[in-house]
Formats: C-alpha cells, sequence, structure tokens
C-alpha cells in the first residue's frame, strides 16, 4: 500500500517537474521578436531613431511594469528615477567622463538612490495616495532641477553633453545606429534580467504580494520590506532607460523629470498589458507607431484621434492584446494546424517593424 | 497681509468649486476621473464664447455653463462612464486621459489654441478698501459666489433627502441598495452636478486661472491634489483642503517667491505619509 | 389563503461557492417565521439572497404575484421586502431620523409611528449613525426598514451582540411589530427560545438546506430536534 | 575583436547606405524641415509660424534659387525631446537641408548639437535666449534676443522718468536673461531695481508677485510673461488697483502680443512695451504682409512671430537665390552672413560675427486705433545687436 | 508530560472604550487539537488577529513555546511557525497551484531574498511540493491557477499553503465554511490526517467538524474565555448550551 502512495507522488512530482520545467522556458514568440528586433537594424536602416526612442520607453515602461505589474504599485512618478538618471549620466560626461557605460552604472545607482527612500512613503495607502505621492515627488525634483540651472541649465537643458564612442569605437551617430544597437542590447540585458528576477524566489513573492498582500504576509513574506527591494530596483532600471536618453540623444531637458514622462510611461505599459514584462515593449512599438502615424496624417489634432483610440481600447477590454499574445504564443508552440499558423506568423511579422 | 488672505481664499474656494465633483464621484463610485478637468474647460468655453462673441450678460452665462456641462456630463456618464464602474483603476485613468486627449484636441480645432481672454462687466472689475484691506471686486464676488456654493452645497447635503440619499449611498452602497436607495440614479444626477459645477468653475475660473484648450491636464493635478488630501468622506475636506492650498500657495509665493512651485507638493507629500487617506478620513 | 412570498429551489452564494442549496419554502400573510441555525449555516445568506445581494445560482422568488428572482436590490425593496441586515448598516453621516428619513415610503409606518415604537429614538433623532450604541443601531435599523413599509420584513440576527436588557427591549418591539400588528417576518435569530415565542413558524437551516419546519411552538417542545440542529450538548 | 571589426564594418556600411547625400542636381527639390509647437504650451507661436509659412509660399511661390522648396511641417508638442528626434528623422529620413520653427529656446538648443553635426543650417524663428547662437555655428536667427529687446527698454526707462523698478519674470531661460539684462542696461542708466520675483512658467495666479511687487512701493514694473499669460498679468494688474496708484507697467512684446491685444481690452491700453515689431508698423513692406498674412488666414492678424518666420522663409529663399540653390550647411551659412533685408518691421540685417539678427527696437504704447488695439511706436533705437554676445 | 506552544497571557484589546479581548488566558499544548468555539460577535476574530500579530494587544502578551513574541510583527511570527488560515480563502490568484507552493517554501527555507536563481531550484522542492500535492488531493489540478479552481479545491488549498510554512501551530478559521456538502468529508478528512505533532486550534461553527476532530473545547464569549474542557465536559455544560441555545434567563 505505501509502495502505491510512492508511486503516486513519484509521478506527481514529475508532474510538479515538468511545470517547474516550463518556467523560464524562451517561447517561440519571444525568439521571434527579438529576431525581428535585431533585424530591424539591418533592414530599417531609417527607422534608427524612433525605434531607439521605442527602446528607451520600453525600459522604462519596463520598470514601472517590475513595480506594478509584480508588486502591485501604481506610480505616477518613474520620471523621477529616470530624470535623476539622465542628469547623472549627463553630468558624468560632462564632468567626468564621457564612457557610456559608466555613465549607465552611474545612472542605475542614481536612479536606486532616489527611489531606495522614495519607496517608504509608499508603504500604506491606497492606490490614489500612492498616484499622488510619487507625483509629488517627482514634481519636487523637477523643480529642484529647474531651480538648480547652475548644475542642470534649468529651462534651458543642459548643455555640452560629450558621450565617448561606445568601447572606443562605436561613435554615436545622428542618424542612431550606434544608438539602436546600444539601446536594444541594453534593453536585452535588463529584460533578461528582469527574467530572472521574476523568475525567482524574490520574485514569486513580489507576485504573492500583488495578489494578496494579507496572506503574503501570512505565509512569511517579510511585505514592506519586499516592496522598498523592487521599487529600488525598479528605480534603477528607470535610471538606465534616463542614462540611454541622454547618450543617444547628447541633450536634456527638464522633460526628463515631467510628469508627462511619468504618465507615458505608465500609459503605454498599462495599454501594452502589466505582468509578463513584454507589455512596455509591446505598448511603447504601438502607442509610438500610432501616434507617430497620427501625428503626420494631422500634426495638429492628433491627440484627438489617439484620445478616441484609447476609450474604444478600454471600452473593448485592455486584456485582447494580452490573450491574442497568448493564443499566438500557444499555437506557434503547438504548430498543429499549419495553415492558419502561417497566416498568423506573417501578420505578426508585420506588426513590430 | 490679509489681502494675501483673501486672495488665497478666493483662489481655494475657486479650486473647491472646480474639484468638488471630482471628490464625489471618487467617494460614491471610486471611479478616478482625470477628465473632470475637461468639463471645467467646457463650462469656461462657454461663459467666454457668449460673453464675448454674443454678448450674453456675464452673470447670465453662468448658469447655462453650469447647465451645459451639467447635460454633457450626464449624457457622457450614461454613454460611457457607466460601462466603467467595474473595471479597474487603470482602466479608468486610461479612459479618462483619453477623453481629455479629446477635449484639448476637439476645443483646439474649434476654438484655436490661444488663450481666451473673458471680459468681465464693469461692475466686477476694480476693487474697493474695507478696514485698510485692498480687495479685489471680482475676488471678493468669487468668495461669495463660491462660498455660497459651498453652502448651498452642504446644505443640500445635510438637508434634502437627496443628499442623504447621496450620503447613505456613500456611506454603504450595498446595503442603500437594500433599503431602497436607487444608487445608480444617484450617482448619474451627482455626475451630472459634479460636472455641471466643474463646469461653473472653470467659466467663474477663466478670468483667472486663464483659459486654454490644455486647461484640463494643467489644473489635473491641483484636482487630484485636492481630493487626495481633503479626502473623499465628506465635502468639509476638500472644502479645507481647496482653502488651505489657496492660501498655502498665495503665502508661499509672496514671502518665498522662489519656492514657488514646490509648496504645495511638499505639503501634499507630508499629508499623504502622515494620513494616507486625507486630512479628513474617518480612522477606518 | 395564498402565499406571499414563496421560494422555490433556491441556490445561491458567493462567487463560486454556493452557501443555499434548493431552499423552497413559502410564508402566508402575516405570518412570521423563525430561521435557525448554527452559525454558518446559511442563514443570512438567505436573507442576503431575499434582498438580492448574493449570486444568485439557481430557483425563483416570487412575492405576492411579482417575481423578484432577477430584480435589482432596490427594485425589490419597492416590490415590498423591508431588510434589516446584520450588522445593521446604520448610515453613520446621516443622523437618526436622516436614516429614517431618506428611505421612507408612504404607508402606515411612519417617522412618528417609529418614535412611538422606539421612545429612544426621538430622544437620540438628532445624533449621527456612528454615535448610537448597539441597541439603539438595531431599533434604528429595524425603523429603518419599517418605514419603507414592506410586505415582508427581514430581520437578521436582531438581538446579536446586545445586552440582555436591551435584548428583552428589542424582542417586546419585534413581538408588537409582528404579533399585534400582522407584519409578515422571516427572522434570524440564535435566542431560538425567546424567537420561537414570537412567531408562527419556525425552519432550521444546517449546511444551506432546510432541516426542519414545523409550528414554532411545537419547535419549542421539542428538545431533541433542538439541539441536535443548534445545540452543543448531543451527537 | 574580430567581432569589433566586423560590427564597426556594419555600422561603416549602414552609414554609407544611409548617410550618403547623393550629389546634388537641379531638378532635386531643396527640403526645409519646419518644426514648431503646434500643440502643448507654444502652440500659439506655431498657429502663427505655420499661418505665416502659408502666407508666405502663396506670394512667394515654392521656387528659390532656380530650384523648388519644399517645407516639411512637423509638431514637436513643445518638448525639447520631440524636436530632437523630429530634427534628427528630418535630416536622416527627409534628407532636409535646412531646419526651420523653433518655438521656444529649449528646442532650439536640442537640435543644435545635430546641426553641428550633421551641418545643417538652423534657422531659428523665435526662440530668444542669446546663448543659441553660441551652440552651433550652421545657427541662424531671425526672431530678436531677449537682451537686445531688454536692454533697449533699460536705455529709455530712466531718460523717461522711471527709475525705481521691480522685475516681474516667468521663471525660466528667457525670463532669467531679461531680468538680468534689464538690470543690467538699466543700472548702467541711473536706475535701480529693487526686487526682482520670479514667477512659476506654469502659474496660474499673478495675485502674490503683484501684492509683492506693489508693496515694494516702485515706481514702475518691469515684466517679462510669455504671451497669453501677459494678458493675465494686465487684467490683475488693473484688478488690484496697481494702475491707479500711479505704478508703471514697461514690459517686453511678449506682454502685448498683438495677436491676443484686442481681445486683452481696456486694461491694456496704455501699456508701454519694448519689441522688435508692431502690427500697425508704419511701412509698405508691413502693408503688405500683414494683408498677404490676414488674406491667407481669415482675417487673424500677425504678431511678431509671424513676421520673424516671414523674414526666416525670406531669408532662406534670399540665400538660395544666392547660392543657386546650394543649401549646403557651409555655403548657406556663409552665403546668410551679412544678408539685409527690408522686413515688415523695418531693415534688418544677419551679424557676419555671430550670424544673429540686428534690427531696430521700438518702444511702443498699446493704444486704440480706428476701434482695435495697437502696439504703437513711438521711439525707436536702430540698427540694435544682441548686447549678449559682444 | 504536555509542554504548551502557544499561550496568551491575560491578553487584552480594546477599540475606544469596547472591550473587544478581555484579559484571555489561553493555552495550546503540543501536538493539541484544540477547538475556539462561540457566538456571532463573541470576539473570535479579534483573538486571532492578535495572535498573528495583525493587531496590537492592548495589554497582555503572547508566548510561542515559551518565547514572548508579542512585539513580533506578523511575517515574523510565520517564520517561528504560528501559521493561520483564513476563513475567506485568500489565495495568489494569479499564480498556480505548484508556483504557490513553491513560493512558500522558498519563503520558509530563508531563499525569498534570493533574486538571480530560479525559483524551483531548492533540492527536494518538488519532491515536497508532490507531497503536499497528493495531501491534500490537489495532483488533478497542479497546474491550474488558484483562481481558476473548484471551491473545495481552493478551500484545501487554503489549508495546503499554510501547512506548507510547517508549522508548529496551525490556527484553522472555519476550513470548513462554504464547502459543498460532495467535498465535505474530503477537506475533514485531509484535516484528520494534518501531522500529529502540529499544534492546531480550530475556529469553527460545525459542530460535527470540532466534536470530530477537536480533543479540547474552549468557549469565547463577549470577549472572555467563558469555558474550557473536553468534548465530553463542553457538550455536557449547561451554560454553554444556553449559550449556544440561547433564553438564558428562562431555560
Amino acid at each position: 500500500m505505501m509502495s502505491v502512495r510512492e508511486k503516486r507522488q513519484s509521478a506527481t512530482a514529475e508532474a510538479v517537474r515538468s511545470v517547474m520545467k516550463r518556467h523560464g522556458r524562451w517561447s517561440r514568440l519571444e525568439i521571434g521578436f527579438w529576431l525581428i528586433a535585431v533585424a530591424a537594424w539591418f533592414l530599417l536602416p531609417g527607422e534608427h531613431l524612433i525605434l531607439t526612442e521605442i527602446v528607451i520607453f520600453a525600459i522604462l515602461a519596463l520598470s514601472i511594469d517590475l513595480v506594478l505589474g509584480y508588486a502591485g504599485i501604481v506610480t505616477l512618478g518613474q520620471a523621477a528615477m529616470y530624470g535623476v538618471g539622465a542628469y547623472a549620466s549627463g553630468l558624468l560626461s560632462i564632468h567626468v567622463t564621457g564612457e557610456p557605460l559608466t555613465g549607465l552604472l552611474v545612472a542605475a545607482l542614481a536612479g536606486a538612490l532616489i527611489a531606495f527612500p522614495t519607496s517608504f512613503l509608499l508603504l500604506r495607502g491606497a492606490d490614489l495616495t500612492r498616484l499622488m505621492v510619487t507625483l509629488g515627488v517627482a514634481a519636487v525634483l523637477h523643480e529642484i532641477a529647474n531651480q538648480a540651472s547652475w548644475l542642470t541649465g534649468g529651462a534651458d537643458g543642459l548643455q555640452g553633453i560629450a558621450i565617448d564612442p561606445l568601447f572606443g569605437t562605436f561613435e554615436f551617430d545622428i542618424y542612431g545606429h550606434t544608438g539602436y544597437a546600444y539601446s536594444l542590447v541594453v534593453l536585452f540585458i535588463l529584460l533578461l534580467l528582469a527574467r530572472f528576477v521574476t523568475a525567482s524566489p524574490f520574485g514569486y513573492s513580489l507576485k504573492a504580494i500583488r495578489d494578496n498582500p494579507l496572506r503574503a504576509s501570512a505565509v512569511g513574506i517579510p511585505v514592506k520590506a519586499r516592496l522598498v527591494a523592487v521599487y529600488t530596483l525598479s528605480g534603477a532600471y528607470a535610471g538606465i532607460a534616463g542614462a540611454l536618453f541622454t547618450q543617444t540623444q547628447q541633450f536634456i531637458s527638464l522633460d526628463v523629470l515631467s510628469f508627462q514622462k511619468s504618465a507615458d510611461g505608465l500609459m503605454v505599459l498599462v495599454i501594452g498589458g502589466t505582468g509578463y514584462l513584454y507589455g512596455g515593449l509591446v505598448g511603447a512599438l504601438a502607442y509610438e507607431l500610432i501616434q507617430d502615424a497620427l501625428s503626420s496624417v494631422t500634426p495638429q489634432y492628433w491627440q484627438f484621434w489617439l484620445g478616441a483610440l484609447l476609450i474604444a481600447f478600454v471600452i473593448t477590454g485592455r486584456d485582447r492584446p494580452r490573450q491574442l499574445i497568448n493564443s499566438i504564443s500557444a499555437r506557434i508552440s503547438r504548430p498543429r494546424q499549419p495553415g492558419r499558423l502561417d497566416a498568423v506568423t506573417v501578420a505578426d511579422k508585420g506588426k513590430p517593424t | 497681509m490679509l489681502t494675501l488672505l483673501f486672495d488665497g481664499l478666493a483662489y481655494g474656494m475657486l479650486l473647491f468649486v472646480l474639484s468638488c465633483g471630482l471628490a464625489v464621484t471618487l467617494g460614491l463610485m471610486n471611479f478616478i476621473n482625470l477628465a473632470h478637468g475637461a468639463f471645467a474647460m467646457a463650462g469656461g468655453y462657454v461663459t467666454v464664447l457668449m460673453t464675448n462673441r454674443w454678448g450674453v450678460p456675464f452673470l447670465l452665462t453662468l448658469p447655462i455653463a453650469f447647465m451645459v456641462t451639467a447635460i454633457a456630463g450626464g449624457l457622457l456618464e450614461k454613454a460611457l462612464y457607466c460601462r466603467l464602474y467595474d473595471k479597474t483603476h487603470l482602466d479608468q485613468v486610461l479612459f479618462s486621459i483619453g477623453l481629455v486627449f479629446i477635449a484639448v484636441a476637439g476645443v483646439d480645432y474649434l476654438m484655436g489654441s490661444q488663450q481666451q481672454i473673458l471680459n468681465l462687466p464693469d461692475f466686477l472689475r476694480g476693487r474697493f478698501t474695507v478696514g485698510g484691506i485692498g480687495i479685489g471686486v471680482y475676488r471678493a464676488f468669487l468668495v461669495v459666489v463660491c462660498g455660497l456654493l459651498a453652502i448651498a452645497l452642504q446644505l443640500i447635503l445635510a438637508h434634502t433627502r437627496f443628499g442623504s440619499r447621496l450620503r447613505a449611498s456613500v456611506d454603504d452602497r450595498r446595503v442603500a441598495r437594500g433599503v431602497g436607495i436607487r444608487v445608480n440614479v444617484i450617482f448619474a444626477v451627482t455626475f451630472a452636478i459634479g460636472s455641471g459645477l466643474a463646469g461653473l468653475g472653470g467659466a467663474l475660473g477663466a478670468e483667472i486661472l486663464g483659459l486654454d484648450p490644455t486647461f484640463p491636464l494643467k489644473f489635473m493635478v491641483y484636482f487630484l491634489i485636492v481630493v487626495s488630501v481633503g479626502g473623499t468622506s465628506s465635502m468639509t475636506g476638500p472644502l479645507v483642503a481647496s482653502i488651505l492650498l489657496g492660501v498655502a500657495d498665495v503665502l508661499g509665493k509672496y514671502y518665498v517667491p522662489s519656492l514657488g512651485g514646490f509648496i504645495i507638493y511638499i505639503v501634499l507629500v507630508a499629508v499623504l505619509v502622515l494620513r494616507p487617506h486625507g486630512l479628513f478620513s474617518r480612522a477606518a | 389563503m395564498p402565499d406571499l412570498l414563496k421560494i422555490d429551489a433556491l441556490s445561491a452564494g458567493y462567487g463560486k461557492a454556493t452557501v443555499l442549496h434548493a431552499v423552497s419554502m413559502a410564508i402566508e400573510p402575516g405570518q412570521a417565521v423563525a430561521l435557525l441555525g448554527r452559525n454558518g449555516v446559511g442563514k443570512t445568506t438567505l436573507l442576503n439572497t431575499l434582498i438580492g445581494l448574493t449570486r444568485h445560482h439557481g430557483g425563483t422568488i416570487d412575492l405576492d404575484g411579482a417575481d423578484l428572482t432577477r430584480m435589482a436590490p432596490e427594485r425589490r425593496v419597492e416590490a415590498g421586502i423591508g431588510w434589516v441586515p446584520q450588522e445593521r448598516g446604520i448610515f453613520r453621516s446621516l443622523t437618526v431620523e436622516e436614516n429614517i428619513t431618506a428611505v421612507a415610503r408612504p404607508g402606515k409606518w411612519t417617522l412618528a409611528a417609529m418614535y412611538q415604537l422606539f421612545p429612544r429614538l426621538q430622544e437620540r433623532r438628532g445624533n449621527f449613525g456612528n454615535q448610537l450604541s448597539g441597541g439603539e443601531q438595531q431599533m434604528l435599523s429595524i425603523a429603518r426598514a419599517l418605514v419603507l413599509n414592506p410586505k415582508i420584513l427581514l430581520l437578521d440576527e436582531p438581538t446579536e451582540g446586545l445586552a440582555p436588557i436591551i435584548v428583552e427591549e428589542l424582542l417586546a418591539a419585534i413581538r408588537r411589530i409582528v404579533r399585534d400588528e400582522g407584519m409578515s417576518a422571516i427572522i434570524v435569530e440564535q435566542h431560538a427560545q425567546q424567537i420561537l415565542a414570537i412567531t408562527d413558524q419556525a425552519i432550521i437551516l444546517d449546511r444551506g438546506a432546510i432541516a426542519y419546519s414545523g409550528q414554532s411552538q411545537a419547535l419549542a417542545e421539542d428538545r431533541q430536534t433542538l439541539s441536535r440542529f443548534l445545540g452543543v450538548g448531543a451527537s | 575583436m574580430r567581432m569589433k571589426s566586423v560590427l564597426t564594418g556594419a555600422i561603416t556600411a549602414l552609414s554609407l547606405m544611409t548617410a550618403a547625400v547623393p550629389a546634388a542636381r537641379a531638378e532635386d527639390p531643396v527640403k526645409v524641415g519646419v518644426v514648431i509647437p503646434l500643440t502643448g504650451g507654444f502652440q500659439s507661436n506655431g498657429r502663427q509660424i505655420n499661418a505665416a509659412l502659408k502666407a508666405f509660399v502663396a506670394t512667394h511661390g515654392e521656387k528659390a534659387g532656380g530650384k523648388q522648396v519644399q517645407f516639411l511641417v512637423k509638431d514637436d508638442g513643445s518638448v525639447p525631446d520631440n524636436a530632437l528626434r523630429i530634427s534628427q528623422e528630418l535630416v536622416t529620413n527627409d534628407k532636409v537641408s535646412i531646419l526651420t520653427g523653433f518655438g521656444n529656446t529649449p528646442t532650439a538648443l536640442s537640435v543644435a548639437q545635430l546641426s553641428k553635426r550633421a551641418k545643417i543650417p538652423q534657422v531659428i524663428m523665435v526662440a530668444a535666449t542669446s546663448s543659441i547662437m553660441k551652440a552651433s555655428p550652421y545657427m541662424l536667427r531671425t526672431s530678436w534676443t531677449i537682451p537686445q529687446v531688454a536692454s533697449a527698454i533699460g536705455k529709455w526707462a530712466p531718460e523717461n522718468g522711471a527709475k525705481k523698478f521691480v522685475s516681474v519674470v516667468s521663471d525660466y531661460g528667457p525670463g532669467k536673461d531679461a531680468e538680468e539684462w534689464f538690470a543690467k542696461t538699466i543700472e548702467a542708466n541711473g536706475g535701480t531695481v529693487i526686487s526682482k520675483l520670479k514667477v512659476p512658467l506654469a502659474n496660474p495666479d499673478f495675485a502674490p508677485f503683484l501684492q509683492r511687487a506693489a508693496d515694494e512701493k516702485p515706481e514702475a514694473l518691469f515684466v517679462f510673461v510669455p504671451t497669453g499669460a501677459g494678458a493675465a498679468f494686465m487684467k490683475q494688474f488693473v484688478e488690484r488697483g496697481l494702475d491707479k496708484s500711479g505704478i508703471k507697467v514697461i514690459a517686453m512684446a511678449d506682454v502685448t502680443d498683438d495677436d491676443l491685444l484686442n481681445s486683452m481690452g481696456d486694461p491694456a491700453i496704455g501699456v508701454i512695451t519694448g519689441g522688435p515689431y508692431s502690427t500697425n508698423h508704419d511701412s509698405p513692406e508691413n502693408k503688405a504682409f500683414v494683408e498677404a498674412f490676414k488674406k491667407n488666414n481669415d482675417g487673424m492678424r500677425p504678431n511678431m512671430v509671424a513676421a520673424a518666420a516671414w523674414d526666416a522663409l525670406d531669408l532662406i529663399y534670399k540665400t538660395l537665390d544666392k547660392t543657386k540653390g546650394e543649401a549646403d550647411g557651409d555655403t548657406f551659412v556663409e552665403a546668410a552672413k551679412g544678408m539685409q533685408i527690408a522686413s515688415p518691421r523695418g531693415p534688418i540685417s544677419i551679424d557676419p560675427d555671430t550670424r544673429d539678427i540686428v534690427q531696430d527696437i521700438y518702444m511702443r504704447k498699446v493704444e486704440r486705433v480706428g476701434g482695435e488695439l495697437y502696439n504703437t511706436e513711438f521711439k525707436t533705437y536702430t540698427a540694435v545687436k544682441d548686447p549678449a554676445a559682444q | 508530560m504536555t509542554a504548551v506552544t502557544l499561550e496568551t497571557r491575560n491578553l487584552t484589546k480594546t477599540f475606544g472604550a469596547l472591550m473587544a479581548t478581555t484579559d484571555v488566558s489561553f493555552r495550546l499544548e503540543k501536538g493539541a487539537r484544540h477547538a475556539l468555539i462561540g457566538p456571532n460577535g463573541a470576539g473570535k476574530t479579534t483573538f486571532i488577529n492578535l495572535l498573528t500579530g495583525v493587531l496590537k494587544p492592548s495589554d497582555g502578551s503572547v508566548m510561542l513555546e515559551g518565547k514572548d513574541i508579542t512585539a513580533l510583527r506578523r511575517e515574523g511570527r510565520v517564520q517561528r511557525g504560528l501559521v493561520r488560515t483564513f476563513q475567506i480563502n485568500q489565495l495568489f490568484a494569479g499564480l498556480n497551484v505548484v508556483e504557490s507552493l513553491a513560493l512558500v517554501i522558498n519563503e520558509r527555507e530563508g531563499q525569498g531574498w534570493r533574486w538571480l536563481k530560479p525559483a524551483f531550484d531548492a533540492p527536494g522542492i518538488d519532491d515536497e511540493i508532490a507531497g503536499l500535492l497528493s495531501d491534500f488531493g490537489l495532483d488533478s489540478v497542479f497546474d491550474q491557477p488558484c483562481s481558476a479552481l473548484p471551491y473545495g479545491k481552493q478551500r484545501l488549498l487554503e489549508i495546503a499553503l499554510a501547512v506548507a510554512c510547517r508549522p508548529k501551530v496551525l490556527l484553522l478559521d472555519e476550513p470548513a465554511a462554504g464547502v459543498p456538502e460532495a467535498d465535505r468529508k474530503e477537506v475533514m478528512s485531509r484535516l484528520a490526517a494534518l501531522p500529529a505533532d502540529v499544534s492546531i486550534l480550530l475556529i469553527e461553527h460545525d459542530m460535527d467538524l470540532v466534536f470530530n476532530f477537536a480533543n479540547r473545547i474552549s468557549v469565547l464569549v463577549a470577549g472572555a474565555l467563558f469555558a474550557e474542557g473536553s468534548v465530553e465536559e463542553i457538550s455536557k455544560d449547561q451554560r454553554v448550551k444556553q449559550v449556544y441555545l440561547g433564553g438564558a434567563a428562562h431555560a
């Protein structure tokens, strides 16, 4: 009798192991996504500028996803860390060194340094409170940057940023060739790291907190400390996004700290869907392309149509893109209907380019 | 000094009329309506259009601004907002931002992007002095009108059946329905009135706050601050928060002009850290 | 006599969990029914289902010819249900008087009648809901349901957590409402003996289903049934 | 190491693919990127520029220096980041040879690096901070500079009886410039600025600043706030009764913007401003300009932004005429240097040393002329250079 | 011979003037199957909240294995072995069964701060999860998201999550609440099979469950301990009967 039970248990354990192995495995859709992103470098040399902007936007959204999608903190103040990262790397290039990788590191540190104390302000209160506190912190930093014009250049923007060639070889050209490759690689590394983090015990404890903070504390998870940790990590991400912006544009204005930046980041993430890391990418891609298309059709009134799209999007259900991706992903992983699969892949390929 | 206080009071009262509708929306339906400022803008444009282009007396345009935006608010509630009550805050934020975009671009298209300048009738211009305090006629008018509105709102809330039904719905929506209060109707009406008040506030404020298509974006943050600092459990909270904000803003800019932009945000963060649900929230 | 309230095969619960399993019962006009059972057997869920605050899983509710099954709660109130929720549900930012006048509907139960029934409410008419004692809140909750002039009153544990002397007072009032004024009612109670004394019919729920149904008086004397379904002493 | 060289090779190849500007052929049009704020905080500038462009093309046609001139108008949303990205795309994808527009200083500065690196002439239509010109050797300006105007006011005021000032400026680059240069010149001419107030750019209410200014009891206020805010400022000034208290307002032209002047109404009457252009400037060039502008834009009134935009386009056309359609950065800028134009605002020229505009600055007073409000010029400082660049 | 694992000393909680818990001194012995009963509003919830650290007591202390844990936070108490389940399921809606259990086990093993290593790499974690799955009859639904489970399975997972914490003391708050009749037997038998060395405090209204499961019963009335004894003693106690049957004055 024991052996029957044991047999059953070992069968279960096998099943459990198979579930576990599924985690962290790259789906075909994911791989395809990256292949297309890399291919875009070769095939669309004229679009590198907007692609760079999309990638930086996506990193900002990714940093918000870490706190919102994985820990359930809504924020309208991610620009605080983004902007501080941008200024940190800009100032570094002016006063110390123009080496880009050092700039990224310093910016990550600066972002984390701002995020850490801020996170303690977010431990209490509901959605609205958190929105307003983060917004307030970003607004205060914006004002400080405005006042400290001796350091930041104030409203005129920080002048004189000069970034050394990457690895001493690759100049940041005005076509964005280096910029796109560079930011794409950074995005890839950050996403890889985020994948590790979200699949780690730490990452799962965040998901637990997001889903049910009451139960999370009842199974022994130190909720507050985890929130502080992830907010700080997200601050580092946002800081890196800011530094990438500085380095690829070689210019910073106060807008890096603006409410608009935070709101756009949140909006893009929400459009793309939270809690699966790629939401920011999908959202940034869709948002930028739509905005670009609309504003070239009607430069003065594109906001009208963007607004209409947003409303339609919410009313018809925000889960749609996520569901679509899931179903595409499922179909690609189990290619049973070759005829239909082709259609899907083709349609999919058309989109992100 | 007292002149300044009075200015701050007027400014605060204006903020209150502008944002009280939002407080009710948030408290009653737990709905984050970032498009509240769009209604204020609509009211402002109604007034400017009527006084400047069609020569309608300013005072007459005020109730019209209220009515027009209230009707617009009511219609939008029935057509769109009601679909979003059950959705998440993020959906609501995205949706109402979409509305703001439409409003901004739509007004730009219809009215042009320039600042609209309201021509006040002569009797609201100028200044008088009472006991050594110089008081602007229009600011005095604002204080009186907004004060009366605040009192009227308080009376409606406190002494009418509608008011008590509204408070009951905010207190406990479930039980309210269970004792026969039509919460949905109450909400639609409240939403319309709140929008109307925003419209009226926009009309009154066009003179002081300025009016251009970016109005809803510029002032969205102010409304949210009033609501989050004041809390949503009563009208007193937002009123006190508005006046506090108005006075602090004016005094701050007078005495420490260089800190002008900071003050409200520092107050905001401080209040919310100490009292996450606002100054006047009930102890949970 | 035609039934006032007729429940047929009613199943309901919260979310996915089914709490009530195919409950059927009928109440004649003027009848008061005691709804008994241990904690957690679904008594409150039954009342909540009648007022429309649970998820409907099956069955029908009919009140005086009107089909309530799919109605919104506020419509059910119009159709004639007066609900006294568990834990009273007093609106805390309304005064005592406002709690009553905000919902009152025309009929014989008026504000004045309420003050006559519960003189203490008149004394405290200007106080806010959150300034009342438990007993006063309960009186107010009953008054608030009565001024709806309902066809049937649903009382959910009206004496829960109250001091004995207040319990006496409340039960006396309930007796007047159902006995002297002939109000139909379903009363959920834990104090079985006391409530059986003032009701006509009794129903015992057990695990979401009706386990016993009969005359209150008969049940009051049926110690075995009482202790089987309600007591701690037997098994 | 091999990886690196492969990458370098790839980048070089790409650069060649995209960057190699094909040899200019006669039939190739000269493309001009117009980056202006059609949305956002500075959209009224964008509107005026767009209108001026319409009027200019309608009167001057689309040919200059024997070539087709093609304008590509883009909205930067008043955001410098956008301005930069859009300009980059215009340069790299659309292959524009000239960039123009730039509704405020930050957007102009954001593009300076690009202009420098890609050797693209950048013709500034509005941005007025002095320092911009140093940011790129391909920068040209047809608007005005803040010190140009502020120093003229600083010179005029003490000569005409107002010596004790409080300055009220918006808290951003141009505001600080105005404050600094006004104070500098007025102090050199025997006046004082007893208090300097900075007003947040997104400021809804001037009451506290006005009160503060009044409490300092100056003879006059020196004011610089952006268009639009100026109207609110003047209204609140009158509302406080400061007009009756004997305190004068002497302001930068933005405060009594011609575009809005009519709707500002009576509070504006009598306000003295210094500026480069007034809609009722009395000259045949201006009459023609105003007429063309109104005709093409439903009677809209041009302001100094429109005039500056018009002149920028004129400068581009005239320079192309001179270079026979050659729009290469160095050639173009060299040709533009010293260019003299009979502008609607009076004679202007491009300073060969600074590439900045040299123009007459007028002192004006708001008056009612034929039922409409205008800035009537009453004193001219001729051929003023940017004092900050000297 | 019987060691006390959990003990409260004069535990008191007041909300304003209201005494929610009055001077409760309660002992839970090692390996106990102890039930806490009492009418609605008797303060059972407040008592649990005091034990688990959701509320801070106004007076008195909570001791776990002889150590004072009154000042410890919720998660600290859990890490020391004081674990609870909830009356209303509190699951991680977005995670599946295996993930939920794995994260609890990781947390228990002190791995919760590891942020670069995969969550499923701990040695033996698969076997442990498999054990829990079969102990609680969750094998058939192991890869389903918690929110999609049938109610009875959710209830079992609710308990399994607590057991995965390897508790010394387990507080079961109405474990059978809302479970459909068909699944009831399973829940009860799973409860009966909980490890013997775990001390269990059961809060329950279902007297069948109480009598089948517990060997000792405490009765809480109006925030104070009203009676305590073996199942037999309590079931015969007239005063307890009256509390539950009501009508104390008339009986």
